[in-house]
């Protein structure tokens, strides 16, 4: 890993933020930040900066997922037109040039960066590269603030991440007492700080360091869970487990849509080529925990059930993806529990998944 | 799909406001449209052919005709479309004559409009799919409601046209308003001696079963396959016994009974039959005044009858009886008229209702046809005769003609005048309405042959005086002058309203009634005897006021309409209905809770409850659809799917 | 079906709740006392008390103690007066209806379509046949537009028109906390006046409003077209 | 097609076949002058209409929805306008909480042969219309984001419910569980300030209940997947009204 020693690390002090924000969004660049909705109900999301708009640097209720997968795109627009002479003759132009432009993600978290590289395998390293995902990922900057700490629903470090985790990251940011220490972790991330023009804080990395030492000490010892994918593959014929997993699931998408790491779409046409408005086919997420998910034109479904749709997330994440990819489909954000209607705990699940009796690895949540 | 649109001209009705060229040019540039044209008269002969051939021309699979109102000629397009081979139901029309060129004079707005409702038409087709008739068995007996002459027509005509009919009556013998009447107007003649033989016919055809004193108690099953529950009223009298030769009448000590035949102006005997030529002639027991129902000692008709027909403890009866059509005749009941209390309101007992007046006219009445005074039995000389007692009256909330009246008034004046040649009568009226075959001429008879005096005006008040007399103040209208008159006897001309329990019995049947009660028809000027219920007809007066001849017009029409619904052996039942997607429904009832022809049952499929729609039953109106949250039950020919394409049409912004 | 209940004293309103704990590592524990409930969440104590952090719908509560139940331990709780109008719905009434729409595009740009708010309603009967994803009937795109999010809603407020008996858990359920309730509660204001103060929910035995009629409406009146 | 600039609005008719249609035939008929603005959608009975074509309408570029059915009592499918009253009108009373003005929705009943009383009703809707202009779109406006006060006085005294006979209720569920299937209550989840749902089977699982302030789930919404099943259920107040109404469905 690169990144240490003495490199240039800019310095970003908190009302130098708006500055260096200005300095992202230059040539065309749309600059996504964390911005706090008012509501009675927590709720930060991530919303293109504009000079004067208030932002925060909160960790996001929602994943900075939408930079790359948006929740619902055009992946082509079509027109008809008939030949006036011969009114049966109708003629068709296509645009699926995929709508990309280049952006900066800023102030997402560690578990948001992963979640890039997540996406990226299946998008992007399978045998057919997705060019509407390409075409976003190429211009995509990830600026990350590393966590000063966990919070209740946060297991990062269960899955290979961590608060600090430069991971999916172009740039690590981490706060410090009078500002943020910036420190590039990829070329992409090199060049972009090399043309900012922020004082030089080098010397206060060490202090960066030691926050970042501090965040690590501040969370519960993660318990082993490597062997997650055979175990929980064995579960598979179990469904009686499953069913005891998930008897409280209200089958809703809250867990995949606010998931870093899920990238399950649909899709379908609107409108019509002669219209005005013209033809649209239209990709949008979809979520495996909807029983529609796994319908069959026939009316047939594989999993009526809810165990078998959590069965399929859970297997997913921990067992299949790992399989195909070598990593967990999981950054740990803990989005899907803190935002599960039913507070349904996906460590549980794994936990129990892995514990068959004769070990001491015990849910960290009771 | 491939669809053709044609831009009717209707001559100029249509081309004078509408640019109907450009509108087929615009039509060109719709999704599916191969093929669009102006015709000069679409609904023509050459029109029609012309569609056909376009149809095969071009192989279309849908045609929108864009002219007059679908209620006008979609069924004519329907049939040109099924000649060329399409489905009847691959037709839209676009209304841009009533909707459009007869209301707007603006040529731009116009074509522009009707190019739009045209793109809903097309928008709505290609939504459209091919719907089939189904077939299904009719059950060739009709149930006639109400015995009156209307009942007694529709009854006849049908059993004379071979069809089993049920007839069901709610007093002890048919008859109706008919047999209560002495003479009917214009003729003067004997109302027995007409609708006697008629009666007479009802209880001798082998066709016509008749449950007197009985009532439908519940309707259910739909046109072709109706099941009905009778109540048979408990008589007190096995029939099957009575041969109703009286002995028991004459017997009877509880002869302080009132006679509700004869409109309460006499008394007659506990157990009684109605009058001598009475169909069923069968004595029936009134339970008020029978002693030994009531106090449980007396048993005198038992004692007497020769039969042993008397049966204390009979109790009513429930018959089904199976009908493929019902005719509705329930008739009418006078309006309470005593809420007219600057008339007395019922106190005064020389005031009395035409119809009262009827049976002391009557020789079978209770005075046996001599006209004597309630009060003190003597003949009254001066009779006054008030009109729209209860018709044309808001404040009473009676605004319509009796329709009648007038007639009778007229009839009743010149009876009197043969029963009393010495007597003197005065009709109060507003205006006279005569409008019938020999009406007109019947009332100058009235005044000119037999010099009953007409005033013009109503009366504000009548009270007694001293001397047995009434005194009737009214203002004749055409003098301007107050008028008071010194009357013997007063006879109301009581408006009529429709009979009681209408309103419950048009439930039963599930077609509507106006807010006096009357029975709604299908069309007020081109479907008068159809109800919105398949298989439901009306005759007489249940309908609306009418006289004798016109019920029985309507009887006799009622009887037509049955006997060609009769004249096949199959019905078609249109597909433009509810269908349930049993994927999508999850059976929680709101349809059915709100069907207003209870045509959806809860069935079970394999383990599942789900809503099914009994296609019969199923009227169309689609209230289902607009109920049911996730869309499971759908109105064919008008899913939300094609109304959304309709909608998206307009608003697409 | 067997009912147990207990007298409600209230519920918490975690949104607010968690707004206050503000970012925490873990909690270490929660000790009740009558007035309210203190979180200690790594070390600190954070004090709430039931008056300022019950959720919404606990203020206006007329039926603390369930309105049918086999088995209902414990005293009936004491409700004086009526409910007044519930907090999001005042915030709407409070608005012209421009600033209504501006207030609905605001709210609905955030919305993920997760419908966290259809499924953990307990009068959702549709479930996995809902129209919001169905081709036929095609009532709804996918598209991710404020108009499409908040037709939704209004498909879930017209569909729970006369039924929904203000259980909130559509709002609660909510992960970035729009205020959904105000459409239902709008709808049940208006159900409430038209129908004699209406409530769902009181009486097993009572017609939905919606599934009914009255040959003479009461309370809806024609309009003159002068 | 677009609408005509400057002359005319969107305004869309929904009109039952059997009167309101027939009426505005006749006052075509008539030749009774109308603004041109309407589009007639013809549905078989104002019943038909469902209240979310009419929202679905106004959302997506409609100015003005007009909707005509039989009078009350003349419906030919007998009873279908009534139910359609009572929906328009909660629908009327429900737009202007969107910010949608009640005013760009109609609703009334013509007869067929009332062609006079269709064409007052067109132009006097059309003409309210046309004052209250174009109707604004949701996209417009700027964000208005606000907060609801939850300054509340409670009806009722408010706690924590500790002195709830939850031991009590722990019997009783424990006595009647062999008889049913499960018992839907509460538990605690991932901490102590979390509670979720809880399913009994055993009385060992009914041990784990608990009762108080972060019992917020209402068990109500799992009683359908339990249909046919003998299933008992711990409820809040406000819980036992969702009970109710659905077994008002039932």
């Amino acid at each position: 890993m690169r990144g240490t020693g003495n490199e240039h690390h800019p310095l970003v002090t908190p009302d130098g933020l708006p500055a260096f924000l200005a300095y992202l969004s230059q040539n065309g660049r749309r600059v996504l930040v964390p911005v706090e909705k008012p509501a009675n109900k927590r709720s930060v999301v991530f919303e293109p900066w504009q000079e004067g708009k208030p932002f925060t640097m909160e960790k996001a209720t929602v994943p900075a997922k939408e930079a790359v997968l948006p929740q619902c795109e055009t992946l082509v627009r079509y027109k008809k037109t008939k030949d006036p002479d011969n009114i049966e003759r109708v003629t068709m132009s296509l645009d699926d040039k995929p709508e990309a432009q280049p952006t900066v993600v800023f102030a997402c978290r560690p578990c948001d960066a992963r979640g890039y590289v997540v996406l990226d395998r299946p998008y992007l390293k399978g045998p057919y590269a997705d060019p509407y995902y390409k075409a976003r990922r190429e211009q995509l900057t990830v600026v990350t603030l590393t966590c000063g700490s966990g919070c209740n629903t946060c297991f990062c470090h269960w899955v290979g991440g961590g608060p600090t985790s430069p991971e999916g990251s172009d740039v690590l940011m981490t706060e410090i007492e009078g500002g943020y220490v910036l420190q590039a972790i990829t070329p992409r991330g090199e060049e972009l700080l090399a043309a900012s023009t922020l004082a030089e804080g080098a010397e206060l990395f060490p202090k960066a360091e030691a926050a970042r030492k501090q965040a690590w000490a501040s969370l519960t010892p993660a318990p082993n869970i490597k062997d997650a994918p055979e175990k929980v593959a064995a579960r598979f014929t179990d469904t009686q487990f499953w069913q005891d997993q998930t008897d409280r699931c209200l089958s809703c998408g809250a867990c995949t849509y606010f998931c870093p790491t899920c990238y399950c779409f649909t899709i379908t046409d609107e409108g019509e080529g002669l219209s005005e408005k013209g033809g649209r086919r239209l990709r949008s997420w979809d979520n495996c925990m909807s029983s529609l998910f796994t319908r069959e034109a026939s009316g047939h479904n594989p999993r009526m059930l809810k165990a078998l749709r959590m069965r399929n997330r859970v297997s997913h994440k921990y067992s299949t993806y790992p399989e195909n990819w070598g990593a967990f489909s999981c950054s740990g954000c803990g989005r899907c529990i803190s935002n599960c209607p039913v507070c349904l705990d996906i460590r549980a699940i794994v936990l129990a998944a892995i514990d068959d009796g004769n070990d001491d690895k015990k849910s960290t949540d009771k | 799909m491939r669809i053709g649109v044609f831009i009717c001209h209707c001559g100029s009705n249509i081309a004078g406001t509408v640019d109907c060229a450009k509108v087929a040019a615009i039509a060109r540039t719709y999704p599916d449209v191969v093929y669009a044209d102006d015709p000069m008269y679409t609904c023509a002969e050459p029109g029609q052919a012309a569609i056909e051939a376009a149809i095969h021309e071009h192989k279309l699979d849908g045609v929108v005709v864009a002219s007059c109102s679908p209620r006008m000629h979609e069924p004519t397009f329907r049939r040109t479309v099924e000649r060329a081979g399409l489905n009847r139901y691959m037709l839209e029309m676009a209304n841009i004559r009533e909707h459009v060129s007869w209301i707007g004079k603006d040529m731009e707005a116009n074509t522009n409009k009707a190019a739009e409702l045209v793109q809903l038409a097309v928008e709505k087709l290609r939504n459209n799919k091919p719907l089939m008739a189904k077939s299904f068995d009719v059950n060739k007996r009709v149930l006639v409601i109400g015995g009156g002459v209307a009942g007694i027509q529709a009854a006849l005509d049908c059993a004379d046209g071979g069809v089993p009919v049920v007839l069901v009556e709610r007093e002890a013998t048919i008859g109706g308003k008919m047999a209560k009447l002495d003479k009917t107007f214009p003729t003067v003649d004997c109302s027995a001696c007409i609708l006697g033989p008629k009666m007479v016919d009802v209880a001798q055809h082998s066709n016509i079963t008749l449950y007197a004193y009985s009532e439908v108690e519940d309707i259910s099953g739909y046109v072709g396959n109706f099941t009905v529950k009778i109540r048979k009223r408990s008589t007190y009298v096995d029939w099957s016994l009575c041969t109703g030769c009286g002995a028991c009448t004459e017997k009877c000590p509880a002869k302080k009974t009132p006679d509700a035949f004869n409109e309460l102006t006499g008394t007659t005997t506990a157990i009684t039959i109605a009058f001598p030529q009475a169909i069923p002639k069968k004595a029936v027991i009134n339970p008020q005044f029978c002693r030994q129902l009531l106090k449980g000692k007396c048993g005198v008709c038992a004692k007497v009858c020769p039969t042993g027909a008397i049966k204390y403890d009979m109790e009513d009866e429930i018959i089904t009886e199976e009908v493929g059509s019902i005719v509705a005749a329930t008739g009418y009941d006078l309006m309470d008229w005593t809420v007219y209390k600057e008339y007395g309101g019922g106190t005064y007992p020389d005031v009395i209702t035409s119809l009262q007046y009827e049976r002391l006219l009557s020789a079978s009445g209770p005075t046996g046809g001599h006209v004597k005074r309630p009060s003190d039995g003597r003949e009254p000389k001066n009779i006054v005769f008030v009109q729209c007692v209860g018709s044309r009256d808001k404040s009473v909330g009676r605004p319509y003609c009796s329709g009648f009246c007038c007639m009778y008034t007229a009839k009743q004046a010149i009876l009197t005048k043969d029963h009393i040649p010495d007597s003197k009568s005065f009709v109060f009226y507003m205006d006279i309405r005569a409008p019938g075959k020999m009406y007109d001429e019947f009332t100058r008879r009235a005044m000119e042959e037999y010099g009953t005096e007409y005033i013009r005006g109503r009366v504000s008040q009548i009270y007694p005086d001293a001397n047995g007399q009434m005194t009737v103040m009214g203002v004749d209208t055409l003098l301007g002058q107050p008028v008071e008159i010194k009357a013997d006897l007063v006879v109301l001309a009581v408006g009529v309203e429709a009979s009681k329990g209408s309103p419950q019995l048009a439930e039963k049947l599930r077609i509507s009634y106006d807010s006096y009660g009357f029975f709604m028809e299908s069309h007020v000027k081109l479907k008068p005897v159809e109800t919105n219920t398949a298989g439901v007809y009306l005759a007489g007066v249940c309908q609306g006021v009418k006289d004798i001849p016109a019920s029985v017009a309507q009887g006799s029409a009622a009887a037509a309409k049955v006997l060609a619904l009769f004249s096949k052996d199959k019905l078609e039942s249109d597909p433009q209905i509810a269908q349930v997607d049993i994927r999508r429904c999850v059976n929680c009832g709101k349809c059915i809770r709100c069907c207003p022809f209870g045509a959806i049952k809860e069935v079970e499929i394999r383990g599942e409850g789900k809503a099914q729609v009994i296609e019969t039953v199923c009227q169309g109106c689609g209230l289902c659809t607009s109920t049911c949250p996730q869309g499971a039950i759908q109105l064919s020919h008008a899913t939300d799917n094609q109304i959304l394409a309709e909608v998206n049409a307009l608003c697409q912004c | 079906m067997t009912i147990f209940a207990l007298p409600c004293e209230g519920t918490l309103d975690m949104a607010r709740v968690n707004q206050d704990l503000g970012r925490y590592t873990k909690i270490d524990g929660v000790t009740y006392d009558e007035a309210g409930v203190t979180i200690t969440a790594d070390g600190k104590d954070h004090r709430f008390c039931m008056t300022d952090y019950a959720q919404g719908k606990c203020y206006g509560c007329t039926t603390p103690s369930a309105v049918l139940a086999d088995t209902l331990l414990g005293q009936p709780v004491k409700v004086d007066g009526a409910a007044g109008t519930p907090p999001e719905l005042a915030l709407l009434d409070s608005m012209s209806l421009d600033e209504r729409l501006a207030f609905w595009r605001g709210q609905m740009d955030r919305c993920l379509r997760c419908y966290a708010c259809r499924n953990a309603c307990p009068m959702c009967v549709c479930r996995d046949y809902c129209v919001s994803d169905s081709r036929d009937p095609h009532w709804m795109t996918q598209e991710d537009s404020a108009k499409e999010k908040l037709f939704f809603q209004t498909i879930h407020a017209m569909h729970l028109a006369g039924r929904c008996t203000g259980c909130g858990e559509c709002q609660r359920a909510c992960p970035v906390g729009i205020p959904i309730m105000a459409l239902r509660q709008q709808i049940a204001r208006a159900v409430a006046q038209l129908f004699d103060g209406y409530q769902p929910g009181l009486n097993p035995d009572e017609v939905p409003p919606l599934l009914g009629y009255e040959v003479v409406e009461k309370n809806i009146h024609e309009r003159d077209w002068k | 097609m677009p609408v005509l600039n400057g002359k005319e609005l969107r305004i869309v008719g929904f009109l039952c076949n059997w009167c309101s249609y027939g009426g505005a035939d006749t006052a075509g008929v008539a030749r009774a002058t109308q603004p041109t603005d309407l589009r007639v959608i013809r549905v078989p009975c104002s019943g038909r209409i469902d209240p979310l074509f009419i929202v679905k309408a106004l959302l997506n570029g409609a100015d003005g929805v007009l909707v005509s059915g039989c009078h009350p009592r003349d419906c030919h499918y007998a009873a279908g306008n009534f139910y359609a009253r009572r929906r328009l009108e909660v629908l009327k009373q429900f737009l202007p909480v969107l910010g949608i003005d009640e005013r760009r929705f109609e609703y009334t009943w013509v007869s067929a042969s009332e062609g006079q009383r269709w064409q007052q009703v067109v132009t006097v809707f059309t003409d309210r219309i046309h004052k209250l202009g174009p109707a604004p779109q949701l996209d417009d406006p700027e964000p208005l984001l606000k907060i609801a006060d939850m300054a509340l006085t409670s009806l009722r005294s408010l706690g924590t419910g500790q002195k709830a006979a939850l031991a009590e209720l722990k019997e009783a569920i424990k006595a009647k569980l062999p008889e049913l299937d499960c018992v839907i209550g509460w538990q605690q989840g991932y901490d102590a300030a979390h509670t979720v749902p809880l399913f009994m089977k055993t009385p060992e699982d009914v041990d784990k209940l608990v009762w108080g302030p972060f019992n917020v789930n209402n068990p109500a919404v799992y009683l359908p997947t339990f249909k046919g099943k003998k299933v008992g259920i711990v409820v809040k107040g406000c819980d036992s009204r969702s009970v109710v109404e659905l077994l008002q469905e039932t």
